[in-house]
């Protein structure tokens, strides 16, 4: 993989403000994208008068199979969304979504995409480990069809796999975590009280792609002292953030400075724990302050796992026709598939000390002398 | 009398006469409902329609642009179920021709009717929407079958979800652990599959003992329990799975695949269909046994009357505490099978995040009336509105979610047969001559004439 | 003396019946009016009507010389009409006080909430000055079916009623309580309220009431004043013929014993001692009769027999074999027979067309069911055949239970259950809610099976019933037997007495007292309260 | 000895159903408490702990908010008569409105003074209230039965909710508001330790802590409320009277979308966003909420207690997931309150439901 192509990729953070309410059609004609919730005009025809914009004129068609928590996570899936609007934008691609709400829908959609002549997919991205194993029964049954599969790895000539080091990521969030609960900090709408030694981690399932996230985040704040207590818990859920908020209230108000979470949509009540309680949290997958500015005040970073870079890159390897299938693409540090990215708001008031040890242990891993666990001691 | 008030009284007469018999009176009611659901749905399309952005109006009523047009929706969601049998250029305004008057000619297909061919050339009806659809029913009729069984019995089982969750549970490791000692290829599908029904049939009833018990017993109301035990088996499986079934190679909490032997294949339809005739025939089979169990048997007799009204049941012989626990292990067997079905034709293995196909099961047994053989029309009607629903998210834009309104519709107008009632009685006089015999005082029937 | 109630050609019509048919009623104040007549005749349809429960078809209601015109219960209620229905309209949970004043509850705080201290002294109040003795604190749950008839009384009171209706109010009452109504009736007419009863019996309306207005079919077919009429002109007004009721009946002549218990006490739902210590024998060929006020365990007496409830002690025999603990199926299968007191509960399934109620208890057993599959067409023969054996009417075996008039319902069950070839026939209540016709053939029925050398066990609370069949009656009183006697050597008030209670012998002096004192002792014999009237038609 | 007589007769004793819970309840605590203090190194000492924390308490307390909404209103539905399973649903439709309209209004921003949020408060409790009058209408004009109708009531709710947010956000969750109830800290009582927690909440719970007395005054106090009841326990005493027994039911029907809708907005709410994934944020809570009330035995308290029963579970089920050495899964932790149920289910059977619930009634003839 071009290193080179990944850098321009996370270059770009274009993000498409959601529909709002216009009411009814806009007459005007315009490619609606920018503006438009998927749920619009371009499929609004697609099948039945064969005039899509979708499929027309575009040189390639992406099908998007995204992962069960549905659109609007502000993480995961909106980041896999970007990167294909920004394909869409910047390569004539065009594209078509389906948000499944159960396992066995993802066969029904990757097949859908996979089958369909009009138009005819150059390539379907499937979003999330969940579906792999639908993914692999469809690879089989449609061999001339390509896929490209994110956090998991099929090995078949037609899907090319991305996974990512999460745990690297984890790390550098855990230690900037590490470093900032043992000194006085106040930024934004939060503050460390420096003598607790202390800091939380949330997760959505506890499942090994999370266990990844905790593991490195919790060596990450050994890596800075070994004598704070990082305790952790699981919503049982991506999508509960009424639940996601009660964990870290109960975190923040047992003295907790930091909560990192890896809980997608259950997320979202961390941050606004993390508000209320007037502390700061940690995001994860998109850089959360910026796709959520509410919370800008409190996010310090967001551990940046760049699902828009794979998806982006896929589609435009998929236009340059150079189709990596077959291939693994995994991307930690060392690709900055995965980084440490400091918060819009927040990010200019860490100390630049601070910043300076969570770039060296950046290096480290990098080189190689920091190993980051992946699973949870 | 003009010739159209004689036609009029005899529609009104058959009407009348058909009204009389109680089978057609539901099988009325449930189309009146569908009928009524749609029409609301399409207010629902039409509303939203307005609210959505988009550049093109995709219909124009009453001088107003809508982004979904409901007539396309509803043509879509049949028309995708089936892998398109019609042509869809027929939606595009094509299908009549506008020139076309009761004065220019006679109305025929191959006349000036239709500029469009009616149907898509080489739709070949082994298509993998049909799997689908087909594939939905399949499993809707297990769990319609398992509501309806409850329900004919006098109880609520809500919890055909949690059985079914525990019977595919129990199917997956049953079969996955005598994959390795037994052979394979067909000697041990033939083995295999019927094994690992059989064993979700067992954990399915021995899970829906639990509130039949405590039905019996202690008298818990099997409503609430029932639906504790469903989040419980969510959870216990979930956690059995992670802690102690995982598969190794999975990031998902499942466990390991079951070879493909060991599964129910497609046999017709198109490979990974997930979908297999062998099960739909189960499924019908199954139909025409309860169907034959509760009509025709004493204990089917037994476990109607104690439905019904379990005094009555008591007083006929019948023990009504076993007949409680008997009747809910066997609706929850039923629940078991549709797991297992799950499991050997759908998934190849157990997954969480099972589909909430036993609280579909209720939908189905509501709209069948808890007739065994209505659970055939409904699951394939909630069968189609499900697989046409992503054919309609995919080609209209409008939400999927669609088609859990319109089940919720339909259940909502299923429920109040009086409302049809009073049209019907509004349409045509119902009671215009028939004298119903009724006790003089105060017009109850059947009470003490004291 | 004024005109309370007037009614004025009053015609009810129901899709299909003509209940009341152009009757007339008229009713001073300050009177007792007895409406009298069989079941069905149409006076509750009547009473409802001037409750403002119907609207009448046709007709005028006059109430103290106005026109009135009820569209519901409220405006007869501002009228000064109250209605105390045969089912009580009492809230069981709630207690005494908080049902009188339902719906008129006097209010405090800006009318936010409900005078409860205000409401209770109202209700002592009103009890205090009509002498009822009633608890304004009790829940109805807890007290005697009695005193709800008072709350019941009082609630009308309450709302300022002058004109009383009560509808059959003393099916549910002991002899000496309905002496107590009768009282309570002299107390309120005598502070000018007047008071309409519906009744079936012939003696209460003689005995209770100062004019009497027979109904038949609907119609009115006399109104007389009590002092100038004998029961001879009222049971013909009331039947339309002369009926001869008794059956003519063989001396019997007793066999083996086929059941008896030994000891048996059982509990009712409550878990409260119903049947306590019970022990009697039941012969071939003869018929042996449990009379009592309802309520006094007769129902769980029989339920613990045929297997419906577990007895907590003692033991019941069946045949020679101890079945105390047999499940209720294998005392079908051994040939007890049994018509239920509650036919809408367990007798039928209302919902099931009479073939398949046809089956009931005999759903797993030849001819009907072979290798458990059931044979709908014997099913239908024998449900056909009951009907025409029985008269159900209507005589179509698909129609509904539920379609079916509760006399015809009974018949059904009476068919089904005679039909059995059964050793031990146990009837409850056979013949309630049935028409005469169908009463008389149901008690040759009764007799033509224990001529057959079958045992039968009979419970009614129609004394005339049970003292005309029974060849040996026991009388049940809160849980026991007060005594087993031949019904041919005792008096209906003795069976009285021993119904309250109360053994002739020991309280002799003191209840004979009382009967006279209330006037009971006028006239013949064979008047009592419990009697019904078409046997004392036959006896004379 | 007298000690020994006591505990047999404590054992002897028949036990009504309200002991049983608060005596079991009670037992419970008393129990972890004299383990947790003798054994200061166990799960027992971490439990209780857990349970004497200030913010275990808080946290109970808003868990509580919507299971007790809607129990109330399952209350004054039943007890009236009208069996409704579709508290889930309102409590759905609730939650979703009550975010949609300060979302279009701007949720910042004030309409006619009012901030937005309040507008959307509103307009939450108003949308339940609408879904309980065509519950209404459904079971008591037209007859329907009244389960199904409930269980149609959250069908709908559950497919409604998220297809009009997919309409309008484009996913089936919403967007967060950026903005979420506020917290009104009461000064002085709110330092108080532990209990201080009942001093320093969001409006929401101080609405609960209000409206459970005051359904309970209503329910046993006023006559609306004898009306109530006579209604399901026997409604023609109450039609014979002079009261339209319709009219009460409708009155207690929209009551009971009326309580349910504020636990749906107050969930929402206080979160600032609608999650309608799976069975959407509420996730079961209107089920629970049945299961509350039955306990309480219809009594507004004591489906409070239930319910605050069930929520203070969830609340120490999170606290305890995080100390550590404990290697339960949390999904077991998770049954906990559902397995109670059962278990306490199983010990005291049903409760005394409301003689005519679930049954029509007409008044008259034609």
């Amino acid at each position: 993989m071009d290193r080179r192509k990944f850098l321009k990729a996370t270059g770009v953070a274009g993000i498409a403000g959601l529909a709002g309410c216009s009411g009814g059609p806009t007459e005007s004609g315009s490619t609606a994208t920018e503006e438009s919730a998927e749920s619009t005009s371009e499929s609004t025809e697609a099948e039945t008068t064969q005039e899509s914009t979708a499929s027309a004129d575009s040189e390639v068609n992406v099908g998007m199979v995204y992962a069960l928590g549905g659109l609007g996570d502000k993480s995961f899936n909106d980041a896999a969304k970007r990167g294909i609007e920004r394909a869409e934008s910047e390569l004539n691609v065009s594209y078509n979504e389906g948000q499944p709400s159960a396992a066995e829908e993802f066969p029904t959609f990757q097949r859908r995409f996979a089958q369909s002549q009009n138009p005819d997919y150059d390539l379907v991205c499937c979003i999330g480990f969940a579906q792999k194993s639908a993914l692999q029964e469809t690879s089989k049954n449609f061999p001339d069809q390509k896929f490209m599969l994110v956090d998991e790895q099929i090995e078949r000539d037609n899907v090319a796999s991305y996974v990512f080091k999460e745990e690297q990521g984890s790390f550098l969030v855990g230690h900037l975590a590490g470093l900032l609960t043992n000194q006085q900090f106040e930024a934004g709408a939060g503050s460390t009280s420096g003598d607790s030694k202390k800091v939380g981690f949330v997760g959505g399932f506890e499942v090994p792609l999370i266990q990844k996230f905790q593991a490195g985040f919790t060596a990450g704040v050994e890596h800075a002292d070994e004598n704070i207590e990082v305790t952790s818990a699981f919503a049982g859920s991506f999508s509960d953030s009424a639940q996601g908020k009660e964990i870290a209230t109960s975190m923040y108000e047992d003295g907790a400075d930091i909560v990192y979470h890896a809980a997608g949509g259950t997320g979202l009540g961390v941050f606004q724990a993390a508000q209320e309680q007037g502390k700061f949290a940690i995001g994860v997958d998109s850089d959360q302050s910026q796709t959520d500015p509410n919370y800008a005040d409190v996010i310090l970073a967001s551990m940046v796992k760049r699902v828009e870079t794979a998806v982006y890159t896929s589609v435009e390897n998929v236009a340059e026709d150079s189709y990596n299938g077959g291939e693994l693409t995994t991307l930690g540090l060392e690709q900055d598939g995965v980084a440490c990215v400091y918060g819009q708001e927040l990010g200019s008031e860490i100390p630049e000390d601070v910043k300076s040890s969570v770039a060296e242990s950046r290096q480290a891993i990098i080189d190689g002398d920091i190993s980051v666990p992946t699973e949870p001691q | 009398m003009s010739a159209g008030t004689d036609a009029r009284r005899t529609v009104e007469s058959l009407l009348r006469r058909l009204v009389a018999l109680s089978g057609v009176e539901r099988l009325l009611i449930s189309l009146a409902a569908l009928v009524l659901a749609i029409l609301v749905g399409a207010g629902i399309i039409l509303t939203s329609g307005r609210v959505a952005t988009c550049t093109q109006a995709a219909a124009v009523y009453f001088g107003l642009g809508f982004c979904y047009d409901p007539l396309e929706v509803y043509f879509v969601l049949f028309n995708g179920a089936f892998g398109q049998p019609f042509n869809p250029g027929i939606m595009a305004g094509n299908l009549v021709n506008p020139t076309w008057s009761p004065f220019t000619g006679p109305l025929t297909f191959t006349g000036p009717l239709l500029t469009t061919a009616l149907f898509t050339a080489g739709w070949n009806p082994l298509n993998f929407s049909v799997a689908l659809t087909l594939k939905e029913t399949t499993l809707l009729i297990f769990t319609g079958l398992s509501v309806a069984v409850a329900f004919r019995a006098g109880l609520f089982n809500i919890g055909t979800q949690g059985q079914l969750v525990v019977g595919g549970l129990v199917t997956a490791l049953v079969v996955g652990s005598l994959v390795p000692v037994l052979p394979g290829g067909l000697a041990g599908a033939l083995l295999l599959v019927p094994v690992g029904v059989l064993s979700g049939a067992v954990a399915g009833g021995l899970y829906a003992a639990i509130p039949g018990a405590l039905k019996a017993y202690a008298d818990a109301n099997e409503v609430i329990t029932t639906i504790m035990l469903n989040f419980i088996a969510a959870q216990l499986a979930f956690v059995a799975v992670s802690e102690f079934f995982r598969n190794p190679e999975s990031q998902v909490v499942e466990t390991a695949p079951l070879p493909g032997y060991a599964t129910l294949s497609s046999v017709v339809f198109p490979q990974g269909s997930d979908f297999s005739l062998f099960a739909l025939a189960f499924a019908l089979v199954l139909v025409g046994v309860i169907w034959f169990f509760l009509e025709r048997t004493s204990y089917g007799y037994d476990l109607r009357t104690s439905g019904i009204q379990p005094e009555a049941a008591e007083y006929g012989g019948v023990d009504a505490k076993r007949t409680v626990v008997t009747s809910m292990m066997f609706s929850g067997a039923l629940g078991g099978i549709g797991g297992a079905v799950w499991v050997l034709m759908v998934m190849g293995k157990w997954q969480t995040g099972v589909p909430a196909l036993g609280f579909d099961g209720i939908t189905v047994s509501i709209l069948a009336g808890n007739n065994p053989l209505g659970t055939i029309p409904a699951a394939l009607l909630f069968g189609t509105l499900k697989s046409g629903s992503l054919a309609v998210q995919f080609e209209t834009g409008v939400p999927k979610q669609l088609v859990g309104v319109l089940r919720g519709l339909i259940i909502l107008f299923v429920a109040m047969p009086e409302f049809f009632r009073a049209i019907g009685t509004n349409v045509v006089d119902l009671d215009a001559d028939d004298s119903k015999a009724v006790a003089t005082d105060g017009g109850v029937t059947g009470g003490d004439d004291e | 003396m004024t005109t309370a109630v007037h009614l004025d050609e009053i015609t009810k019509r129901f899709p299909g019946v003509v209940a009341n048919d152009d009757v007339d009623l008229t009713v001073e104040r300050g009177t007792v009016h007895a409406l009298l007549g069989e079941n069905g005749a149409g006076k509750t349809t009547l009473m409802n009507v001037l409750y403002g429960l119907y609207r009448p078809t046709e007709g005028r209601v006059v109430i103290e010389g106005e026109e009135r015109q009820f569209s519901s219960p409220r405006d007869a209620i501002d009228a000064g009409v109250g209605m105390i229905h045969q089912h009580f309209m009492l809230v069981d949970p709630m207690t005494v006080t908080e049902n009188i004043v339902l719906g008129n509850e006097p209010r405090k705080w800006f009318g936010l909430a409900v005078d409860r201290e205000g409401a209770r002294r109202d209700v002592r109040e009103l009890s205090d000055r009509y002498g009822f003795d009633v608890d304004p604190e009790a829940t109805i749950e807890d007290v005697s079916v009695g005193v709800q008839q008072r709350v019941e009384i009082l609630k009308a009171l309450y709302r300022g009623a002058d004109i009383l209706i009560l509808d059959e109010p003393t099916a549910v009452l002991t002899p000496q309580e309905v002496d107590d109504l009768f009282r309570v009736f002299e107390e309120l007419t005598d502070q000018g309220k007047t008071i309409i009863f519906i009744t079936h019996k012939l003696g209460e309306a003689l005995h209770a009431a100062d004019d009497v207005t027979v109904l038949r079919d609907g119609k009115n077919v006399g109104s007389v004043t009590t002092a100038d009429t004998s029961r001879e002109e009222l049971a013909e007004l009331m039947v339309g013929r002369e009926v001869f009721l008794q059956t003519e009946k063989a001396p019997s002549d007793p066999g083996d014993v086929v059941l008896s218990t030994d000891g048996l006490t059982a509990e009712d739902n409550r878990g409260i001692e119903a049947v306590s210590n019970v022990s009697f024998d039941v012969r071939e060929g003869e018929v042996f009769g449990i009379a009592g006020v309802d309520g006094n365990g007769q129902a769980e007496l029989i339920e613990a027999i045929t297997g419906l409830r577990k007895p907590t002690t003692g033991t019941v025999t069946y045949l020679g074999e101890d079945i105390t603990d047999a499940p209720r199926a294998d005392r079908i299968d051994a040939g007890m027979a049994y018509v239920p007191e509650d036919r809408h509960e367990r007798g039928l399934v209302m919902e099931f067309d009479l073939v398949q109620n046809g089956i009931l208890g005999s759903q797993h057993r030849a001819p009907f069911a072979e290798r458990g599959n059931i044979d709908w067409n014997t099913a239908r023969n024998h449900a056909e055949d009951i009907i025409r054996e029985y008269d159900v009417r209507p005589p179509n075996a698909d129609a509904d239970a539920v379609s079916l008039s509760g006399g015809n319902q009974q018949k059904f069950i009476v068919g089904r259950e005679f039909e059995r070839n059964p050793d031990l026939v146990v009837a409850t209540h056979p013949t309630r809610g049935v028409d005469i016709g169908s009463t008389e053939f149901i008690h040759d029925r009764l007799l033509e099976l224990r001529d057959e050398g079958k045992a039968v066990l009979l419970v009614s609370s129609k004394l005339d019933e049970v003292q005309g069949l029974s060849d040996r009656l026991a009388v049940m009183h809160d849980g026991e037997f007060m005594d087993v006697v031949d019904p041919q050597d005792v008096t209906e008030e003795e069976i009285g007495l021993l119904m309250a209670g109360e053994h002739p012998d020991d309280a002799a002096s003191a209840a004979e007292a009382d009967a006279i004192a209330d006037g009971r002792g006028e006239g013949t014999s064979g008047s009592r309260a419990a009697s019904d009237v078409p046997s004392d038609g036959g006896e004379r | 000895m007298s000690t020994q007589n006591t505990l047999t007769g404590l054992l002897e004793r028949d036990w009504s159903y309200r002991e049983t819970l608060v005596g079991g309840a009670v037992g419970i605590f008393v129990t972890i408490a004299v383990l947790g203090l003798l054994l200061p190194e166990s799960l027992w000492a971490d439990l209780f702990g857990i349970i004497t924390e200030r913010s275990t308490l808080s946290s109970a307390l808003r868990l509580s908010v919507p299971i007790v909404f809607a129990a109330l209103g399952g209350i004054f539905a039943e007890k009236v008569g009208v069996i409704n399973i579709g508290l889930e649903g309102l409590l759905i439709v609730s939650a979703f409105v009550a975010i949609l309209v300060p979302a279009i209004l701007g949720p910042t921003e004030t309409t006619l003074f009012i901030p937005n949020l309040w507008v959307g408060f509103a307009a939450g409790i108003l949308a339940s209230v609408l879904f309980s009058g065509l519950f209404a209408v459904v079971c008591i004009r037209y007859k329907a039965d009244q389960i199904i109708a409930g269980l149609a009531v959250w069908l709908i709710a559950l497919g409604l909710a998220p297809f009009a947010a997919t309409v309008y956000y484009g996913g089936v969750n919403t967007e967060n508001l950026g903005t979420s109830l506020p917290t009104w800290t009461i000064p002085v009582l709110s330092e108080i330790p532990l209990f201080g927690a009942f001093f320093s909440a969001t409006p929401a719970v101080y609405a609960m802590l209000l409206a459970v007395p005051a359904s309970w005054f209503v329910l046993n106090r006023t006559s609306f409320g004898n009306h109530v009841r006579a209604s399901g326990e026997n409604p023609r005493a109450l039609d014979t009277v002079g009261v339209n027994v319709s009219r009460v039911r409708y009155a207690s029907v929209l009551l009971s979308g009326f309580l349910t809708g504020i636990g749906g907005a107050a969930l929402s709410l206080g979160l600032g966003q609608f999650i309608g994934n799976n069975q959407t944020m509420v996730n079961g809570k209107g089920f629970i909420a049945i299961v509350a009330y039955l306990f309480g035995n219809y009594n507004p308290i004591g489906a409070f207690g239930a319910s605050f029963l069930f929520a203070g579970l969830e609340a120490v089920q999170i606290r305890l997931q995080q100390v550590p050495g404990y290697a339960i899964p949390d999904s077991l932790i998770q049954t906990i309150p559902y397995v109670t149920v059962i278990v306490v289910l199983a010990l005291v059977g049903r409760t005394r439901i409301p003689e005519a619930a679930g049954e029509h009634y007409e008044s008259g003839d034609d």
